[in-house]
């Protein structure tokens, strides 16, 4: 039984549950189910709306000055007169667009959404170990969403500086700015109170016999993730706490001295340092960028495992990748100011370290390719987002190695390519896999499956449309043109070159929306409409599928708390009868044997 | 963990008195030496050099670290070492930097 | 090698830029090379283990050792790029010039939405400036006129001139936010950041062609450009400046001709021709109003 | 089904959760306040005027002639003495601690009421410091010192406030547990003990790094 149908029914055969209010099962609730469902439906809508402002500015991209259609009017007089997009106005969408994706869409899908609901269920647990504190971070994250939302009413609009909202230009602008900042403090206290809580929950609630090297590689990702936010995060809030100050109480924490802003001389005392905030933002946002693929890397990889039918190839060596690959994440962030007059030591440094780091990603994208290899490959729907991850992330992250050598970087730093490199990673790289994970769990959720021809209808077009966007943006960076361009490099020479590109990129975006449809229609229709299907629809083995479909709200998971006996992926296992082993399945084969005690573990992990 | 039985746990209570108590003769050491007239540098190394001893009290007594599990120990090892890294990273940037002023 | 990547990139005129563009077009050849190898072989996997084809999946999968070498190999790669190119490279583009070289040195102070193009004069000497004098449409940069060796300062807006094949170093600064100096034709580009002074360097090998000279470059002409890569603000999109490279002798005749009158009662806006006359009022124009930006942005248009 | 550790240890790792979750999240704590120092250290080494009181201040604190450096007008004795409540708060909780482990359920509340006291002593010695600034005409604008100043006391007294919150609980409505769950409430005290006394050490680096240098 669906969730939602649970809600109409409003019954549940299991003793006490009907006692709980409406409110206290839904909307507060402490359930690691509904709370992963809260997360992942506020998460989508963000997703949603990032994506809509982006639609905006790919008009004013594609036709630089020209009215918006329809919607211009709407935008209001301070945005859009007379539906043009003012440059101040662009500003904020872009800013806000990547605040939105990075903070409010991505993170809370791959790990509230999908630590959430997955987590505890593969690991055989009753609920997250804090089950409170989790239930507390979804509604810090909903007061910090509503922050940055409401940042677009307020006089002088949302804030205007990038989401890097580098001083002094972020310390100048308007409110909308401190909007940004308290609304990060939110955002950011909600991922330590959710990180605390991932980590307890999988250190200790593991089911008897699961080891952590038997933990399905998806876990392990959220695990690493939960450290980088854990560690990665608080600095960015005490950079947040200064520039609050520096906007609010006049302070000068970035704030040199003798600026002149507009002929006036600006009176503050001065003595601070922009570049801080650089160190303490990117010390944040690099870690930042692998808690945007560490998730997407795991759900790839239990999709891919569960439709090659064969095990993981090298999981061990894609264990140890992504613990390296978190640990480096950290000393890493300055490749991101090599044009901020660094010396030559310190660049080579940052060079070499970003250098290393590439390095358990090519393992891990390796391991992952090699998997395929003597595979039964289904090309199921979510099959289908997983590969066209590997590709389109080899793209992304290929196109790092330039900007990591700082002496390419000099070309291509703050160009399109720079976008061209990341949107690559997230937006065909992270969503394609959160579209893997929402096709391959759904039917955990709802008890039912999604529609496949929908499916297919939903990842073709798109796939064609993302790479419509984002493959010029390459050709655009390598002629150098500026990114966060109101006018899109109109007025440059040096972009005219690539400048007929920018129409061609905006039906793109606009196409994908349009493929998008097939997508909100299928998720919603399928939840009632869609195919009913038993406790473990796609044959896998991790013990989330041990669970009943749609396993009931309140704690305690299982009927049976599972007691698991082999490694994560145990398919076609030779002399074995069917094509694979579940990790409870208690059967013996001749390699593995019940392990009757928790294993010796310690907490160490990068 | 810390004792179990009734003496132990007396035994403790009376350690932290006394951890309590070399707290306060340090603080007192450190204000104290703050008013003798010694160069910056020395100021500053005496200064966190006690601060570091008072903080490891605290940290192995009263958070009761020193009989601590291994797990906690490989966790704050870990910060320990991402502490030094941000507090080693933002100077380290400006050491090597090329800018004037 | 190059080649690979010079059909995209803007012609380069600098005497460093070599190594860079040869840089990364290496590190391109790596990348295309693992995506095609990779991507090939990932092509006839699809193929070849689809459940119609392979039935029955192989548990122990593949036993090649080629994966391990191919990571070896990148791995080896990147250090040579590393070791061989990166580092190097880097090295040379933060050493200044030696002095014997008679490096010619410029200062540029950004602000929202120019750039201050600052040279010493015939004194070799930059005149002392003062953020109290600052005057937007008269003084951008607060020269003190009244100091003797800034009287022959020369201060221009939006117009970089340089000497062909004479080491220069800018000194880069900004008055209000932070900015970013580009100028693509040269592989140059650094923040300028408040409150600091940061030198680069570079040397140019080539003189513009007087088609892509300002005035009378339009922007679908190949003009030579500074752009601003940090976003500065609402006019980032128009913080274009211009980029001329004269043979030595010609640059001597324009620092003459930019030269300032000597002996002046009242200080006079420095150094403008007609041509940054236009440019410079357009700019301060906007700063003095910053409301208008539809209007301005028609104008620039028709302008650009 | 229960959640379990919640009481009894993990043989593993040999914690029960909330130790390991507080644990964690002081971890995250070290690296907020190593942000907050390392910002103070860059900022104090990247200005060679960091350190001096502007002008205009000392001319309205009638300083007199010459240079004055900070932390000169800062109040070292009231700090002083807010180390030492400190340090005493310390003691007190994790005597609360110890006597619940002995059973004493009085002798908890009389030390976590003395804890809380001590929390609300500082807190008021901290207003008067404060107030003394403001009404001197010291804010955090004045210079950079003052506003590091300001931001990592005001940070380390939202820490304090916090730590009043949680044992204002457990002394109060939370102390119900005990006639439930003895052994529960046992592992809230000693969690809310290793949480006190990391505001603690924090004060520990803040008093003589702000105060004495
Ligand atoms: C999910 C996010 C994500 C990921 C994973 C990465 C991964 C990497 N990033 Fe990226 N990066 C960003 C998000 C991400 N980045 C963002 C958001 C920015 C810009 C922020 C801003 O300025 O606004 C940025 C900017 C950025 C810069 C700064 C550029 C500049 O501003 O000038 C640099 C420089 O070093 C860099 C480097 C790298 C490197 C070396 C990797 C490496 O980890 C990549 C390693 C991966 C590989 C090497 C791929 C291996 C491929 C194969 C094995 C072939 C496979 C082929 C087939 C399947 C066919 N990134
Ligand atoms: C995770 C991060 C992320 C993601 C996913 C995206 C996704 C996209 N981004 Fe963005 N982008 C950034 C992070 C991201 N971006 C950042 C950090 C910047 C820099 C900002 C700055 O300069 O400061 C940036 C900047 C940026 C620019 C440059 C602007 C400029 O420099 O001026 C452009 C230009 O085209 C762009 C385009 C797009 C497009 C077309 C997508 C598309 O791929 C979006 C596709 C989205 C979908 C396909 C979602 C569809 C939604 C659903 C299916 C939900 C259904 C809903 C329900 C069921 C309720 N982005
Ligand atoms: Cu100046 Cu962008
Ligand atoms: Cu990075």
């Amino acid at each position: 039984m669906s969730v939602l149908e649970q809600e109409e029914h409003g019954s549940d055969e299991r003793a006490g549950r009907h006692k709980e209010p409406f409110w206290k099962r839904y909307i507060f609730s402490q359930d690691h189910k509904v709370i992963g469902i809260q997360y992942g439906f506020t998460a989508l809508c963000f997703l949603l709306f990032g994506f809509s402002l982006m639609l905006l500015m790919r008009w004013q991209l594609a036709f630089p000055g020209k009215p918006i259609p329809v919607i211009g009017g709407l935008l209001g007089a301070d945005n859009a007169p007379g539906g043009i997009m003012l440059p101040e106005f662009y500003n904020q969408l872009g800013a806000m667009h990547g605040t939105i994706m990075v903070f409010l869409a991505i993170v809370p899908l791959a790990v509230g959404a999908f630590g959430n609901y997955v987590v505890p269920l593969q690991i055989g647990a009753p609920d997250m170990a804090f089950p409170k504190l989790n239930m507390a971070s979804y509604w810090v994250y909903f007061l910090g969403g509503v922050t940055m939302f409401a940042s677009f009413f307020v006089p002088g609009g949302a804030a205007n500086s990038g989401w890097t909202s580098y001083p002094p230009l972020s310390e100048i602008a308007t409110q909308g700015q401190t909007w940004w900042l308290v609304g990060m403090v939110f955002l950011i206290t909600s991922s330590l109170l959710g990180s605390v809580n991932f980590i307890v929950t999988i250190f200790h609630l593991r089911a008897k016999g699961l080891t952590l090297m038997r933990l399905p590689f998806f876990v392990w990702s959220q695990l690493v993730t939960a450290f980088l936010l854990l560690l990665a995060f608080p600095p960015l809030e005490a950079a947040g706490v200064f520039q609050l100050m520096d906007r609010v109480f006049g302070t000068s924490f970035f704030m040199p001295s003798g600026l002149v802003v507009s002929g006036e001389v600006v009176e503050v005392a001065g003595g601070g340092s922009p570049l801080l905030w650089q160190h303490l933002f990117w010390f944040l946002a690099h870690p930042e960028v692998y808690v945007l693929i560490l998730p997407a890397l795991g759900i790839v990889a239990e999709v891919i495992a569960n439709n090659t039918r064969k095990p993981l190839w090298g999981y061990k060596s894609m264990v140890y990748a992504a613990v390296f690959l978190g640990f480096m994440s950290f000393i890493v962030w300055a490749h991101h100011m090599f044009l901020t007059g660094m010396g030559t030591t310190i660049s080579a440094f940052f060079q070499t370290t970003t250098m290393i780091i590439s390095i358990p990603s090519v393992v891990i994208l390796t391991a992952l390719l090699m998997s395929l290899w003597g595979a039964s490959i289904r090309f199921t729907t979510p099959m289908l987002f997983a590969l066209a991850f590997l590709p389109m992330f080899g793209i992304g992250g290929l196109t790092g190695l330039p900007l990591g050598l700082s002496g390419s970087d000099i070309h291509l730093h703050d160009t399109y390519y720079v976008i061209g490199h990341f949107h690559y990673v997230v937006a065909p790289g992270t969503i394609f896999a959160m579209f893997a994970g929402i096709y391959y769990w759904f039917p955990k959720i709802t008890g039912r499956k999604m529609n496949d021809f929908l499916g297919k209808l939903h990842f073709y077009p798109s796939f064609v449309f993302i790479n419509m966007i984002f493959m010029p943006m390459f050709l655009q960076g390598l002629a150098g043109v500026s990114r966060r361009l109101w006018d899109g490099g109109e007025q440059y020479s040096h972009a005219q070159g690539g400048l007929h590109w920018n129409e061609f990129m905006s039906w793109g975006a606009w196409l994908l929306l349009v493929a998008q449809l097939p997508f909100i229609f299928n998720l919603f229709w399928s939840i009632k409409k869609g195919k009913k299907v038993d406790s473990n629809p796609w044959q896998a083995t991790t013990l989330e599928w041990a669970a009943a479909p749609s396993p009931p709200i309140g704690h305690g998971n299982f009927a049976e708390v599972p007691v698991v006996y082999r490694p994560a992926y145990e398919y076609s296992v030779p002399d074995h009868p069917g094509d694979y082993l579940a990790q409870n399945d208690p059967t013996e084969t001749p390699t593995e044997t019940p392990i009757e005690t928790p294993d010796k573990t310690s907490g160490k992990e990068g | 963990m810390s004792g179990h039985t009734v003496e132990e746990i007396r035994s403790e209570m009376r350690r932290y008195w006394v951890v309590g108590t070399a707290l306060f003769l340090l603080t007192v050491i450190t204000v104290a030496v703050s008013y003798l007239d010694v160069s910056q540098g020395v100021a500053i190394a005496i200064a966190l050099v006690i601060a570091c001893l008072k903080g490891g009290l605290v940290a192995a007594v009263f958070m009761h670290l020193i009989s601590e599990k291994q797990a906690i120990y490989s966790l704050l090892l870990l910060t320990v070492l991402f502490f030094i890294v941000l507090m080693l990273g933002p100077m380290g940037g400006r050491l090597g930097s090329t800018a004037l002023g | 090698m190059k080649d690979f990547l010079a059909r995209w990139m803007p012609i380069d005129t600098s005497e460093h830029g070599g190594a860079l563009d040869s840089m990364n077009a290496l590190v391109h050849w790596l990348m295309a090379v693992l995506f095609v190898g990779w991507g090939l072989y990932f092509i006839y996997v699809l193929l070849r283990f689809r459940a119609k084809k392979s039935p029955r999946a192989s548990y122990s999968g593949s036993t090649s050792q080629v994966s391990t070498w191919i990571e070896g190999g990148v791995i080896l790669v990147e250090v040579i790029l590393l070791v061989g190119f990166a580092i190097p490279a880097w090295a040379r583009w933060v050493t200044p010039p030696s002095p014997g070289d008679n490096p010619l040195v410029v200062r540029v102070i950004a602000q929202q939405f120019a750039w201050n193009i600052h040279y010493a004069g015939a004194d070799g000497i930059f005149g002392h400036t003062d953020i109290h004098l600052i005057n937007e449409a008269s003084n951008p940069i607060g020269l003190d006129r009244g100091d003797a060796s800034a009287a022959d300062d020369i201060v221009t807006i939006n117009q970089l001139h340089l000497p062909v094949n004479r080491p220069v170093t800018v000194l880069l600064s900004s008055k209000d936010v932070i900015h970013s100096f580009g100028l693509p034709v040269m592989r140059v580009k650094q923040d300028a950041i408040p409150g600091q002074e940061i030198p680069i360097h570079f040397t140019a090998t080539m003189t513009t062609p007087t088609e892509a000279r300002f005035p009378g470059c339009a922007a679908d002409k190949e003009c030579w450009e500074i752009a601003c890569a940090q976003l500065c603000g609402l006019g980032h999109y128009r913080m274009r400046g211009f980029l001329t490279i004269h043979e030595p002798d010609e640059f001597e005749n324009w620092l003459i001709a930019e030269a300032p009158e000597p002996v002046e009662a009242e200080p006079q806006p420095a150094g403008l021709d007609a041509s940054t006359a236009e440019a410079e009022a357009s700019d301060h124009a906007d700063h003095a109003d910053h409301a208008d930006h539809a209007d301005h942005a028609e104008h620039m248009r028709a302008a650009g | 089904m229960q959640i379990p550790y919640t009481v009894e240890e993990r043989p593993d790792t040999g914690l029960y959760n909330a130790k390991l979750g507080v644990w964690l999240f002081l971890a995250s704590e070290v690296m907020l306040f190593g942000a907050l120092f390392s910002s103070y250290v860059l900022l104090r080494t990247g200005d060679p005027a960091f350190m001096t009181i502007p002008h205009a201040v000392a001319e309205a604190l009638h300083l007199g002639e010459g240079a004055h450096r900070w932390p000169g007008e800062l109040n070292v004795p009231l700090a002083f003495l807010n180390t030492l409540v400190l340090i005493f708060s310390s003691v007190t909780i994790v005597m609360s601690w110890a006597s619940l482990r002995l059973k004493q359920f009085g002798k908890y509340r009389l030390w976590m009421g003395l804890t809380i006291l001590c929390a609300l002593g500082f807190m008021c010695i901290k207003a008067v410091e404060y107030n003394a600034k403001f009404s001197h005409g010291l804010f955090p604008a004045t210079s950079n010192f003052l506003g590091i100043y300001f931001a990592l006391t005001g940070l380390h007294a939202l820490h304090v406030i916090g730590g009043v919150v949680v044992n204002g609980y457990l002394w109060g409505p939370g102390a119900k547990m005990w006639k439930t769950e003895p052994e529960r409430f046992t592992n809230r005290v000693e969690v809310a003990g290793l949480y006190w006394h990391f505001v603690d050490l924090v004060w520990i680096f803040l008093f003589p790094s702000l105060y004495l240098l």
